[in-house]
């Protein structure tokens, strides 16, 4: 019966609640809540959650020391020290993004591997009003499914790396005309096999697709695939297969000989070069996601983020590292861009949102500029390279890095219509 | 022709690794009643101590044909000895409940194992890939299958063989015949069966690891690979017959022979086949294809 | 009273692969009569049981009951049909008290889309099973739970359990096995007392040869799956056949195994 | 008579109380309770179904199904009126229930909770493959209303949680009733002595097969409820692990009551979350470690705490009748 007054009621609530967020931001004092959110258990864990994290972990601290390199020597977060909140994307994560939020009180959150989570969250970020960055999810739909306010991703979509590998098949090897896929039978491998597929086909017509094979999510035994390969033979085979998985096909593909008669192309094949070198044979396609790990430019920040990152885990920063560091680093380049325009030493999450939009920054992987979807989504260089074994040491040869311009759908395009019209308004040198 | 040698083939090399799994799972089942979830972690401390220690003695350059015989011994070990502390240290407290309760209670310890597997070996992959490339490989046609996985179907017939030896033709395995068929019988025949049980565990316990160290070398070790192994071998147990080992070997066939022709011939049914199997022989012989016999007196 | 016939088996055999646990059974039963069946453990009593009652399907020949033809019929059938029985153990449900045992089995007969909201502890119910515990003289025990039960009152629910449906056929396997020797007779008097004031006719298997003279109007002998005796109690017994085949073996049991 | 008067009135209060929480609880507690709410209305069709002595490891089948009809009411048909949704899904959960039931009500014990999961898995397998569906990712379900009016956000969580407790009360109500209906009992009793049922009469089949249907739309409420108030539906829902949760708390709480469902249901939510929070590398080690406990010491779970257990006897030892 007392509906309406219990509605008022909580809308005000809802109101305080938004309000109590704006005033933390505003005393410097208080240290910045940051929610880093990945699979910390399950098989995610390993080969992404981890290194994410650790990543992370190196640019926190040096941003809390202020022991960054320039442009980023400014100590804190708008003067903020971060406080690291860790949630396991394992379990529900509406449910424990709820729970960061509102109850541990995270002022933002980086994180998300999987599509499927970001698809769940962006809409609980929007209505909770919390600044979010996705690091590492490549479902196309977060911003195509509607423009979001607080939602950002620092890094390419999933599509991107499919059209750049593409492109990069048609640069180094005019010879492929039949192409096969395998890949996970969950939304990535599904996309990432459409878009590459469909994508070489537009800048190919005559390619034609020998095998389309789909097997289970960590399956972990890829006999009878690999003989289905062998006996469809064809130039190419596309696998966006990761992790435990993509080891394991590997593994299991090594000695079958199958990447020596049909080249390999594996879009995320950059975690296995150090593991598995001896049995990645030489020609096979190798992608990064993106610009970092092996493939990440030179640049003093990247020697400076490789050297730290050895001497603090006593490893090479794979990929993951780079992404989720690049995200935790966008929120400290928005908080500096806001701290300069508005003046006042400590802005407060609304400034430092304003700021994220569309903002152009450095990262040990390279520059970030988020200029797609209204500056929310995240538009990088993206390279892709060449395996050689080189006297027992993986190496990449001729590596290509593709313009954003080149690999993305420009402003308003839908990537997938983009793709089937033939990639209007692409510009590659 | 040559697909249907390369379906048989591959079934095969499939189903000989599902049968060790599975192997163990059920003999447990059909002494103990116990449908034992914790079997998925015992596949994956196989996988993580093979690729661990075995990973480490090759690294040291060490005679490779020792480490093969290095890793039949530690997986086996490893798997009797858990398998013993978690019989004495548990599940003998449980004997008189239910059989869904164990299902639970096991479930549990498999949750357990997940993170106390995380902390002994942390999260990053294990690899140890010399032995899967240590035999060569063999031609078949136009086709390369790896010496490594034939000689998996090789340990599968040898791990048959011994099982219906073991029950067969000895005396402990008479007994334990007697414990499947009619428990309560057995123990009033005076029957041990308190020490039958902490064998049995063990040994199936060790089937679990021996089949995780040995596909050790053909894959990454991560955490989670017990959790994806542990629906597949109940898939396979369920459709032989609970608590039958020619059940287990032939509900392995089966199923693995379909993987194959699914990936082969119809690879967008691979997701389907083995619990579609599983249903369809459900829906005409509900207690599996050897079930045990359980008429009820009254 | 007319001799109607109420129970008509034919030729009746089953077999369990090789073994044969019953041959060529015939076997007329004519309302209001109280048979014995007796024989030596492994004779086949409890398998032709379990056959009429619908529990076992016979490998050949007919079971007609009041008329119609129930052969390979299901034992819930079976009972709707008016031939109920109980058995050599009792079969409760441990998890209930008595009452609850005796609703559940009043609400048996009737289950259908109704039950899921009619309350099984309901007045009618109620007093039904009240009136059978009271027959049989265990309404004291009402509101025990089962488990509590000593062996004697159990016989007793499981057969009040058979009754409340008001069975024109009762057959008790063994009603008096498992309870002390000195109880068997006044457990067999409740159970005559409570059934003779129905218009059921029973069939019972028995061991003890002097319950069975004194209540039994008529004795089947069972041997090997086969009837070698039907008649009259005197005749029965006195068939040497009888004698050498169950008589002697059931006494020489009974005096090895009694405490 | 008198004792379910009692619990009928216990049931509308507490349900009333919690409805008044809505003014007082922060945010993060109300979608915390609709959470719980929705996985114990699931966890009472696994119960009903544990006191007949079948354990379903595939009761997040109707789960999802629950979920994806109301993702896919919002999409294909337009509907966002939030009881239109819940009405619709409860109608999809009768109706497979009914169907699948067919096959499930012929099996028992081990059986039938492997072969539960075997469908369960098998509609995973079709759900993932089908890109239109966003395959593993599932897709985002439109914010619900009330007859026809829009709402904001906050709106949107306080009538959901009002409309979670509101269906609480009456699903409590109705099992309750089920509860002490004769084919409540005949179900209890055919899990303890199957064979004794028939001879009295019964066809078991059919009183699991009723049994079952419930269940179903129970999960698919319970479903209906996690899509509207995650705004988000994936397979996942359908994956075995999930159908394992439900069991987990089934145990939790105990199958001595209805109300055992929601105290499970929260005490799982709450141990998960703060293990979560506390302890983010061992929380399954937490989880596995309690569920063992609780089987060890509460075989009856948490609720025989508050009132002794005296029916559950199925799922605490082998309830076979002496034989």
């Amino acid at each position: 019966m007392h509906t309406k007054t219990r509605l008022r009621t909580l809308s005000a609530l809802i109101l305080a609640s938004g309000m109590m967020a704006m005033a933390q931001g505003a005393q410097a004092q208080d240290p910045l809540k940051l929610g880093l959110i990945s699979f910390y258990s399950g098989p995610v864990s390993g080969p992404v959650g981890i290194p994410s994290r650790n990543g992370a972990d190196l640019i926190i601290e040096a941003i809390n020391n202020g022991t960054l390199p320039a442009p980023y020597t400014a100590a804190g977060i708008g003067g903020r020290q971060i406080e690291t909140v860790y949630v396991d994307e394992a379990v529900d994560p509406v449910a424990e993004y709820r729970n960061a939020v509102l109850r541990q009180g995270v002022d933002a959150v980086v994180g998300y591997a999987s599509s499927g989570s970001c698809l769940a969250v962006a809409p609980v970020a929007e209505e909770l009003k919390t600044l979010t960055l996705f690091y590492y999810c490549g479902t196309v739909r977060t911003f195509e499914e509607g423009p979001k306010e607080y939602v950002f991703r620092t890094m390419n979509t999933q599509d991107v790396e499919n059209i750049a590998a593409a492109r990069y098949v048609l640069a180094t090897r005019d010879d492929v005309n039949t192409i096969s896929g395998i890949n996970q039978n969950y939304g990535w491998g599904q996309e990432s096999w459409r878009d590459f597929s469909k994508s070489l086909q537009q800048l190919k017509p005559e390619v034609e697709i020998k095998s389309e094979l789909f097997p289970k999510f960590l399956a972990g035994q890829y006999g009878a695939e690999v003989t289905a390969l062998s006996r469809n033979k064809a130039d190419l085979i596309h696998s966006s297969f990761w992790g435990g998985d993509l080891d394991a096909l590997i593994l299991q593909a090594a000695p079958r000989g199958l990447f020596k008669s049909q080249t390999g192309l594996l879009t995320t094949g950059g975690t296995a070069l150090n593991t598995l070198a001896k049995q990645i044979p030489d020609g096979t396609i190798i992608g990064v996601r993106g610009n970092g790990g092996i493939l990440a430019p030179d640049s003093d920040f990247n020697d400076w983020f490789r050297a730290e990152y050895e001497k603090k885990y006593g490893e090479q920063p794979t990929f993951p590292a780079y992404y989720m560091a690049q995200s935790v680093l966008a929120l400290k380049a928005a908080a500096d861009k806001a701290a300069a325009e508005s003046g006042s030493s400590a802005p407060d999450m609304e400034q430092i949102r304003a700021a994220l939009k569309g903002i152009e920054y450095d990262t040990p992987a390279g520059k970030v500029s988020l200029n797609r979807h209204n500056g929310h989504q995240a538009a990088t260089e993206l390279a892709y390279g060449t395996f050689k074994l080189v006297d027992g040491k993986p190496t990449l040869e001729n590596v290509i890095r593709y313009q954003p311009n080149c690999v993305i759908a420009p402003e308003g395009a839908k990537s997938l219509d983009w793709i089937e019209a033939g990639f209007p308004g692409a510009q590659c040198d | 022709m040559m697909t249907f040698l390369a379906i048989v083939i591959d079934g095969f090399i499939y189903a000989s690794w599902l049968f060790i799994i599975a192997a163990g799972l059920s003999l447990i089942y059909g002494v103990m009643r116990i449908l034992n979830m914790a079997h998925g972690s015992f596949y994956a401390i196989g996988a993580y101590t093979v690729a661990s220690l075995a990973g480490w003695y090759w690294s040291a350059g060490l005679p490779p044909y020792g480490g093969i015989v290095l890793m039949f011994v530690i997986a086996l070990a490893v798997g009797a000895l858990v398998g013993f502390v978690i019989e004495r240290g548990v599940l003998r407290f449980l004997m008189d409940r239910d059989q869904i309760v164990m299902v639970l209670v096991t479930f549990g310890l498999l949750l357990m194992f997940e993170d106390i597997i995380k902390l002994m070996w942390g999260v990053q992959s294990y690899y140890a890939p010399e032995p899967y490339s240590l035999f060569g490989s063999t031609d078949v046609g136009d086709l390369v299958f790896v010496n490594y996985d034939l000689a998996m179907v090789g340990v599968a017939a040898l791990v048959a063989f011994l099982l219906w030896f073991g029950l067969n033709r000895t005396r402990q395995g008479k007994l334990l015949r007697a414990v499947i068929h009619d428990r309560e019988l057995a123990i009033t025949m005076g029957i041990n069966v308190r020490r039958l049980f902490v064998i049995t565990f063990s040994v199936g316990a060790a089937l679990g690891t021996l089949a995780g160290g040995l596909v050790a070398p053909a894959i990454a070790v991560t955490p989670g690979i017990g959790i994806e192994i542990i629906v597949l071998a109940f898939a396979v147990v369920v459709t032989g017959g609970l608590g039958s080992i020619q059940g287990a070997l032939v509900g392995s066939i089966l199923i693995g022979l379909a993987r194959a022709a699914a990936v082969n011939l119809y690879p967008e049914l691979e997701l389907f086949v083995i619990y579609g199997v599983m249903a369809l022989v459900l829906i005409f012989k509900p207690r599996g294809l050897f079930a045990l016999a359980s008429t009820r007196k009254i | 009273m007319t001799q109607k016939t109420i129970l008509e088996v034919r030729d009746l055999n089953k077999a369990f692969g090789a073994v044969v646990a019953a041959a060529d059974i015939n076997i007329e039963v004519t309302e209001g009569e109280i048979i014995a069946i007796i024989g030596a453990n492994g004779a086949g009593k409890t398998t032709f049981v379990n056959m009429v009652t619908g529990y076992l399907t016979p490998t050949t020949g007919t079971i007609r009951f009041l008329g119609q033809d129930i052969t390979g019929r299901a034992p819930a059938a079976v009972c709707k049909a008016g031939l109920t029985r109980s058995f050599q153990v009792a079969q409760l449900f441990p998890g209930l008290t008595v009452m609850e045992n005796m609703l559940v089995a009043f609400a048996s007969l009737r289950i259908g889309t109704a039950s899921f909201f009619t309350p099984l502890n309901n007045a009618a119910a109620r007093k039904t099973a009240l009136g059978v515990l009271s027959t049989f003289g265990i309404d004291p025990h009402a509101d025990a739970p089962v488990s509590a039960l000593a062996q004697g009152v159990r016989k007793l629910l499981d057969i009040s359990m058979a009754m409340i449906s008001g069975p024109s056929l009762l057959m008790l396997d063994e009603p008096t096995s498992g309870v002390a020797v000195d109880e068997k007779f006044p457990l067999m008097e409740t159970v005559m007392a409570g059934v003779r004031q129905t218009d059921a006719t029973i069939m019972f298997i028995e061991h003890d040869m002097e319950i069975v003279t004194r209540y039994a109007s008529r004795v089947i002998a069972f041997y090997e799956g086969t009837i070698i005796a039907d008649g009259p109690v005197a005749q029965v017994l006195d068939d040497e056949r009888v004698r050498k085949y169950i008589v002697g073996q059931i006494q020489a049991a009974a005096t090895a195994d009694s405490p | 008579m008198r004792q379910i008067d009692y619990s009928f009135i216990a049931i509308v209060l507490a349900a009333l109380l919690l409805a008044l929480g809505a003014v007082v609880f922060p945010l993060w507690l109300l979608s915390t309770i609709v959470n719980i709410i929705a996985k114990a209305l699931v966890v009472i069709g696994v119960i009903l179904l544990m006191r007949g002595g079948l354990v379903s490891f595939g009761q997040g089948l109707y789960y999802c199904i629950g979920g994806y009809v109301v993702g896919l009411g919002g999409q294909l048909l337009g509907i966002t009126d939030i009881v239109l949704l819940l009405v619709f899904a409860a109608i999809i959960g009768i109706v497979s229930g009914a169907v699948i039931g067919l096959l499930m009500s012929r099996f028992r014990e081990i059986f039938f909770a492997m072969f539960s999961l075997a469908i369960a898995m098998i509609l995973y397998g079709m759900l993932s493959q089908s890109q239109a569906l966003g395959s593993t990712d599932g897709f985002n379900v439109a914010r619900v209303t009330a007859l026809g009016i829009e709402l904001t956000a906050g709106q949107a969580s306080l009538l959901i949680y009002l409309v979670a407790c509101a269906l609480a009360a009456i699903l409590s109500i109705l099992t309750h009733i089920y509860y002490k209906s004769e084919v409540g009992f005949a179900c209890l009793a055919a899990g303890e002595n199957e064979v004794r049922l028939q001879y009295l009469g019964a066809t078991p089949n059919r009183i699991f097969y009723g049994t079952y249907i419930i269940a179903a739309t129970l999960a698919a409420l319970g479903g209906a409820l996690t899509a509207i108030n995650y705004g988000h539906v994936g397979p996942n829902m359908t994956y075995w692990t999930q159908s394992g949760e439900f069991i987990f708390i089934a145990l939790l709480g105990g199958s001595g009551s209805v109300m055992a469902a929601f105290v499970g249901s929260t005490l799982f939510e709450f141990v998960r979350t703060y293990a979560l929070e506390f302890a983010p590398d061992a929380w399954q080690l937490i989880l596995g470690t309690v569920l063992v406990l609780i089987i060890f010491f509460l075989p009856d779970g948490l609720w025989s705490l508050i009132q002794p257990a005296r029916s559950s006897a199925r799922i605490k030892r082998r309830g076979k009748a002496p034989s």
